[in-house]
């Protein structure tokens, strides 16, 4: 099953915005537009949440696929706008101590961490 | 007010998605607070792609039995499949304070949806393992009415 | 594919949009063809409102619990409600010929819901009415497989 | 429970077309709407169907009445543009000999009949 990621540019980042559910069925299509995205050179990603209602561990696994992947690559992944209950998910998993969570887009900026 | 929702599936990943969807129209006609229906389509994510994953190998006529209910005080799901006998609550939980370089790829669904209920229990019983996930629907600490408008979306 | 769905409810008009919108995942999940779900959720609709308007006077905890499953080749509907002793397949049709000076207002509900019904079966036992409707699914002639794509929107 | 109908005018006849569902939960709803349009002295009313993908008897029962009360008046009633399944309940009621049904709106202009 598809997803749906709209994409942004900021001055040194690329922000994926994936739109609804992320789940197990539709990991798989996110994962290859990430590694893709990752293969063609973007070295500072966001992924904002604004859009997204659901994740699942399958969603989740992308996401740490592409953070370890960035590390190699020296560079980063930075994860934005999450609602309260993604959130907790995130953090009973310890995901918030290994990819970088902040409040909003411009807190994710490299400059102000 | 809805209590009870069932729904008997031969597991696909497609019926997640419409499961999804049952159980969001059973959320909002019961005015259940978002993050416990968040908390019910997980719990329903994780466990049919579990099943699906690692539990029908083999079985001839896969089932997943799949029951919402609103009891008194608490938000009470109920798997019932035909697959391998396993038991969630005997895997051990997942390092969740490793460094990124030690953390594995998976294995996190479980520790989530077990994290997340009050109470989970599991039993094999007629060639079927049933699990049982509560989540409690009143405040903890004054014991008073249901929390359910509270968080209402 | 999904054969089964249950809901239990304490009826209230509002209750009959959520379900319908179950039904509706139920029949794309099983890619039923949209007529087929319109006659379901149009039997909700008026066995409900029945229930709600002449069934529960005076009854202390009124429910109906829905039933739709997928047979083989039928798709039926259970309704079971522990509202007064009502048996729908004895009310007189209505003269559906009459003119319009002679027409009452109201009456129709159970007429249409039993026209569509290709076996319609009552039965009162433990307190409760227990009504089934069921829809085939085969093309009557032929005896082939089932009609579910043929129509499906 | 409300519903959503909207109104357009032809050169003699006033067209209403419900929107979604016209069930027991908000029939009330189209029946006071139909009612205050005949009260306020519309003559010629056409009920569009094409955006309409649900009716049960309560829905059905508003039609019968406002036929009733137009034919009092020495006024009309027009169905038009019915979805298969819907047209068939009516077939099945007997409605069909009692309210006219066109296919589409232009069939239903009085001259045309
Ligand atoms: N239904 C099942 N049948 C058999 N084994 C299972 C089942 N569900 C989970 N497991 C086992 O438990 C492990 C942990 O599951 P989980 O926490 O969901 O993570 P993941 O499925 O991503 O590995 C799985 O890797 C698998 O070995
Ligand atoms: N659940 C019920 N309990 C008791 N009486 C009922 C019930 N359902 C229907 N009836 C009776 O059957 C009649 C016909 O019902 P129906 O065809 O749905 O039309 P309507 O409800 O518009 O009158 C009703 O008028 C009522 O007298």
């Amino acid at each position: 099953m598809n997803i749906e990621v709209a994409e942004e540019r900021t001055d040194d980042a690329l922000v994926l915005l994936p739109v609804g559910r992320l789940d197990s069925s539709n990991a798989r299509a996110f994962e290859s537009i990430v590694m893709e995205r990752i293969g063609g050179g973007e070295r500072r990603l966001i992924v904002d949440f604004s859009r997204l209602d659901f994740i699942s561990s399958a969603g989740m696994r992308v996401l740490l696929i592409a953070a370890k992947a960035l590390k190699t690559a020296d560079g980063s992944l930075v994860l934005c706008a999450m609602k309260n209950h993604i959130q907790e998910v995130f953090r009973i998993s310890g995901f918030d101590r290994i990819i970088p969570i902040t409040e909003s887009r411009e807190a994710s900026a490299p400059g102000s961490a | 007010m809805m209590d009870e929702f069932h729904v008997a599936l031969a597991p696909r990943l497609s019926a997640v998605r419409s499961l999804s969807r049952m159980v969001e129209e059973f959320g909002d006609a019961n005015r259940l607070p978002h993050p416990k229906i968040y908390m019910i389509n997980l719990a329903l994510d994780e466990l049919i792609t579990n099943s699906l994953t690692h539990g029908f190998d083999g079985i001839d006529d896969p089932r997943i039995e799949v029951t919402v209910r609103l009891a008194s005080d608490a938000l009470v799901l109920t798997t019932v499949d035909n697959g391998h006998r396993f038991d969630p609550t005997a895997v051990e939980r997942p390092d969740v304070e490793a460094p990124m370089e030690r953390r594995p790829i998976g294995g996190l669904g479980l520790h989530i949806i077990r994290t997340f209920a009050d109470r989970v229990t599991y039993e094999y019983a007629g060639g079927r393992n049933r699990l049982t996930l509560e989540h409690d629907l009143t405040a903890p600490a004054s014991g008073g009415g249901r929390r359910r408008d509270e968080e209402h979306r």
